[in-house]
């Protein structure tokens, strides 16, 4: 796949955990996005700003350490507030305190307005093209410019 | 200002202190001398120092779980139950808002908690809960108790905990910096361990034996044995210089049962050399952290991961194990699930400490890389900082001679690229500016190459990947034919 | 009559061949050519020995959980199951009636197990199931299937499974019957698998290769290695007299890393050695029983237990692996226990086989003991009866020459008594009359006096019931100050 | 403690598991008791022959291998119907197959007509001292005459 898909990512709240962001990254740069990774530690303000900078079509959160809940509320009340009327919000992760029900899970971050929900053991290549495939409809129904910088994160310092 | 490894003087700490206490209403009524009666007045038992003694003396390996709720009664209820199980230590992990000192969320965190009945912080706010709730918790536990936290500025956590009789406290500038945070300076989280380590040495003054242990594993993934130990024993040399008396230093396996032996070993004597050379007496233990990365999903997976810890750990004598859980990929465990790998652990290694007598295996090879290469970085840091540890420490990071794999920290370098060789030992793909001769370089370039023929793939992200899941898939390889050994 | 180690003539055997289908109805129908075209049109993904092969090709440890239970139906979703959890070979365990030839009381619990849908026999009566049911079986799993039961006399058993497609039988006339029985004579027991031995010797003749195992562990408690070997050692030349080619023995694990390394290895090399030396062409395989005695309770401590079987089997380089399950203790286990059993070995047998390149133990010391006194052991059943094996072993059992420890079997001495010594390994505190010379026997009483000093305790009874429930408590040890390696 | 109380013990049906009826052999010993050890694969008939032949105060039962309840039915009757009205019966180790609730095992054992019964992790000292206590407080209300020979078993030969 080669696209002009254009994401913005990274892990949010206090979260450090930075292992899955690396292979998160790599991944979606293999299937052609353009990836701009905030690394671990963003804030909803970080995210939102940059996906509007870069006119993304996807915010893709990871959460591992718990607190997803507690960090992601009023997401996707405050992108609508901040303009971002089209962008799709994924969100993936240990996305619970503890062992839970997977349904149960879902269902909150899908409430809260999260587009799709991805827990740890999903296929990441499943979970990619679903993300790819969302982001082709969109477009199809709403075109909108396309941002030109390929891989824009390369010249931030990420880690 | 310029931070440097030298004790900081009372002057510079009382300064510090009024600052650090007055960031949180909790802080304010603390007093040194209150304090020092209330430490006074625990017994032997409750002293991480003294249990640590005995322990070694009688070659008896403590164990140790991890884990913290939001709430008191919640916390004392799992410490109850590890208690029960058969832990030695007790652990108290501090949420993530605590150790970003963003008492704020933490506070209400806790207080939901308090509402829902339902943790919703990973970890015990212990500044919120304050000088009163954490000796409660201290007072009702029978065992001594230990922070580990991951905080870059856990100076307000260090005084209320130790106040509350709380006698150890792990962390440290680099340890609890680059593996936890993005944007924290060295410089910073240096200085401000500085001021944990004086509080712990103004206290040994007093005649008080607290403990302290810098964080071995980073981040737990594929880290080589060296990167590890020689930041271990450079924060064990910064807390001497503050007066720490009493370390326990940590290493966290790579799951591979010679490489960790090995680098116990290394750990245990080139610390000691170094102490020594260096001036500083030390009453040192060590411990040893069951596989730090991505685990199983499956349940009874998990068991074999951490049944091979508790193996590794006893053959390598170490004094101390920190234990996983069979949920630790799923979420923060719960009581039963600790209680599980408690006793797991527990049963293992009463079995190998039964025979170890008996167990002889050689780890020359890789004790003498791992030694030579921790030799060479910890020399090159002092170097670096003109014999100053503090100054090296910071520009090492900076030019890459110090560099730990996939951390997070935009301090850190993020060059050197581990790999696992052909026999599953963790090797180094990428030396970024890591300060090793060409005669241990070429050593890791011929292991790899090994690898590369045997699977006839290459040595690139995809094998990388490959190796960060290796320990939860079980096999190392993609289509070993598994070598085994020949009689 | 007096049973000798020869191979039974044609007549002999299709003569009680008669007598055997006769013994109960799903007997009558057998035709051994029918059952040659049947097992010759099989896969040789159904054939024991070519996955044997295969795997000892590519250095693999195959994994064969064990189970039974009384229905058809039953026994499918358990094996299916097993193979989904990972397992390599399939077992069928059979009933304890079925053992002992009570065919009417299998009949009976088979009958009460499929009307009240729970299973009500501790196996799978495949006397009663007949070709019928156990074809169906074989034909509707993937992998090879294997009787495991504990019959002195199981010779129509062998005639169904084999007719059936099971391509291989466990057992032995000492193995399956001194652990296993209170009356039955060995005479009686060494003829009847002369039987089931030469079965798979004419089915070897058609060009049907078939797999026997005796069956290591004897009473899976304390017995001493150069004990259980000597008699697998034997139990595999009275096979291989009789036409058997595919043998795999099996050893049961004593809980002792070195001991248990030691003993594989012996077994594998006197074994060549032996069967070389009285001109028998065998294909030889390994087999490691996880331990096979008193299991803990705890579900977390039982995979502790099974996590060091697994170690311990990869690191002596056996080619299967016989599992145990968290329920051990408990009673016959659920499928889902199984599973748990087995993907818990797979992941320790994975992590483990992809380092064991840098595994390096030294196991001499032990290696030499057992391989002097197995040695010792079988030249004297040899002598005893003058150059004929048969005869020399029910001698030797009548005076003690071979002595299982804690057999049931009136035709078994009980005079060994073994006991662990100071390092956890089994040594013999009594030696009845096993022929041991006075440098062996010295050996042992040194290292039972270093456990009796260390442990300031005496060897007697009660130090046996505590060795009997040592893996089970973990501890082999009472009063052990654990003596870690030092460094 | 050092008494006359005689039992005779086994492990009932075709069950060969003979490490356990070893240790408890022992352990009755140990506390006095006179014991007839009858080994394993003993059938009813055996273990109510042997305690008539030896004037048994009780019967101790073994189980380990699954088959317990069918071993076992009737054997309160056959006592009876044999004359032994005063015997007290015992049954321990391994009573079901596989892992279940302890109170229904207890439970169907306690109707079958055993006197107690015991799991494989009860405490031994424990169990030995109830059946102590049970014979005692028997021969209190109904005194019989006492056999006489100690540990009759050790003439026998029992593996
Ligand atoms: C290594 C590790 C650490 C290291 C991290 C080092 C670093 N900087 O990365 C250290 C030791 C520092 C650490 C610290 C902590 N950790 Co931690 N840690 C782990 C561990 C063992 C492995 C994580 C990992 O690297 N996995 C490998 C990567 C490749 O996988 P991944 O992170 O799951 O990411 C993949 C998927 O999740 C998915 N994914 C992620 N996001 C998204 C988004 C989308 C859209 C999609 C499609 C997919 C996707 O794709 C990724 C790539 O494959 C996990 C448990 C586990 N999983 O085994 C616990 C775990 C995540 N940690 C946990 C906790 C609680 C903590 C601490 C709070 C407390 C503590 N235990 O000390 C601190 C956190 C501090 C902080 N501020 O965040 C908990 C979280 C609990 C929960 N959610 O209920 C876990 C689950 C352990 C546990 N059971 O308690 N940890
Ligand atoms: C060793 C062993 C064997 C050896 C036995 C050798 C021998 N001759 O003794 C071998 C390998 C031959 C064997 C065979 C079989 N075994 Co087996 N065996 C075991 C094992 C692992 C240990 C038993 C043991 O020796 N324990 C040590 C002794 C000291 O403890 P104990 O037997 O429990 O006895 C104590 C207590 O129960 C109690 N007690 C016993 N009776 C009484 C009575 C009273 C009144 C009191 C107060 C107390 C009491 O006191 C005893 C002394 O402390 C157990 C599982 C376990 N427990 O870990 C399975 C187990 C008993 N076996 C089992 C089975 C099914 C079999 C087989 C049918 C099939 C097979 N797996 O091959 C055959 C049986 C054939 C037959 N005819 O009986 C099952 C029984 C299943 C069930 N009840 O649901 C078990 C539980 C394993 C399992 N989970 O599947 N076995």
């Amino acid at each position: 796949m080669n696209t002009d898909n254009t994401i913005v990512m990274g892990v949010i709240g206090q979260d450090c955990h930075s292992v899955g962001n690396k292979v998160l990254h790599f991944a979606f740069k293999e299937k052609g996005f353009v990836v701009h990774n905030l690394g671990v530690q963003c804030s909803q303000e970080d995210l939102i700003k940059a996906a509007k900078e870069v006119n993304a079509d996807a915010i893709v959160v990871s959460s591992l350490y718990g607190h997803a809940e507690l960090d992601c509320r009023g997401f996707s009340t405050n992108c609508i507030k901040n303009g971002l009327n089209n962008v799709l919000l994924y969100i993936g992760g240990n996305l619970s305190i503890g062992k839970s029900e997977w349904e149960v899970i879902e269902r909150k971050f899908l409430k809260m307005g999260f587009n799709r929900v991805f827990s740890a053991s999903d296929d990441l290549e499943w979970a990619i093209d679903s993300i790819y495939n969302d982001i082709s409809l969109r477009k199809f129904k709403h075109p909108v410019s396309v941002t030109e910088n390929k891989d824009a994160s390369q010249k931030r310092k990420v880690n | 200002m310029q931070v440097k490894n030298v004790k900081l003087t009372k002057d510079q700490f009382y300064k510090t202190r009024k600052q650090v206490l007055e960031s949180w209403s909790t802080g304010k009524s603390l007093s040194l001398d209150e304090s020092f009666r209330y430490l006074n007045s625990l017994p032997e038992h409750k002293y991480f120092s003294k249990v640590l003694d005995n322990a070694k003396r009688n070659n008896k390996l403590l164990l140790q779980p991890r884990g913290g709720v939001a709430t008191l009664r919640g916390q004392k209820t799992l410490l109850e139950g590890f208690i029960k199980a058969g832990a030695d230590l007790m652990p108290v992990t501090i949420d993530s808002y605590t150790r970003q000192n963003e008492y704020l969320k933490s506070e209400k965190g806790l207080s939901e908690s308090l509402t829902t009945k339902k943790s919703v912080l990973n970890g015990f706010p212990a500044v919120n809960h304050g000088l009163k709730g954490c000796r409660e918790l201290n007072n009702s536990i029978t065992k001594p108790l230990q922070a580990r936290h991951g905080s870059p500025d856990g100076r307000l956590l260090a005084e209320i905990i130790h106040a509350s009789g709380w006698t150890s406290n792990e962390g440290g500038g680099i340890s609890y910096n680059i593996p936890y945070s993005k944007n924290v300076s060295l410089e910073k989280s240096i200085y401000d361990w500085q001021y944990c380590d004086r509080l712990v040495g103004i206290y040994e003054e007093m005649g008080i034996s607290l403990n302290r242990e810098p964080f071995g594993p980073l981040t737990g993934t594929l880290v080589p044995p060296s990167i590890s130990n020689a930041i271990a024993i450079i924060e064990g040399l910064l807390a001497a210089e503050q007066g720490v008396k009493n370390l326990s230093l940590g290493y966290g396996s790579v799951g591979h049962i010679v490489q960790d032996i090995a680098a116990m070993i290394s750990l245990r004597t080139l610390a000691t050399d170094i102490f020594k050379k260096y001036g500083y007496t030390i009453n040192l233990s060590t411990v040893y952290h069951q596989w730090m990365g991505n685990f199983p999903r499956e349940e009874s997976a998990a068991y074999s991961v951490i049944n091979l810890g508790s193996l590794t750990a006893v053959l390598s004598a170490a004094n101390k194990m920190i234990l996983k859980t069979p949920h630790e990929a799923e979420g923060i465990p719960t009581l039963e699930a600790n209680m599980d790998g408690i006793r797991t652990s527990e049963h293992m290694v009463k079995m190998i400490s039964s025979q170890i007598g008996s167990i002889k295996i050689d780890v020359t090879d890789e004790l003498q890389i791992i030694n030579e290469e921790t030799n060479l970085i910890i020399d090159k840091v002092l170097d670096t900082g003109d014999g100053d540890l503090v100054q090296g420490t910071i520009k090492s990071f900076a030019n890459g001679v110090l560099d730990i794999p996939f951390a997070p920290s935009i301090y850190n370098q993020g060059s050197v690229i581990p790999i696992r060789d052909h026999l599953g030992a963790v090797r180094i793909l990428e030396f970024g500016n890591l300060p090793f001769n060409s005669h241990i370089k070429n050593l890791h370039r011929e292991k790899i190459n090994k690898r590369v023929k045997m699977e006839n793939r290459k040595a690139n992200h995809d094998m990388i990947v490959s190796d960060i899941f290796s320990i939860s898939n079980g096999s190392f390889f993609k289509r070993k034919s598994h070598e085994v050994m020949k009689c």
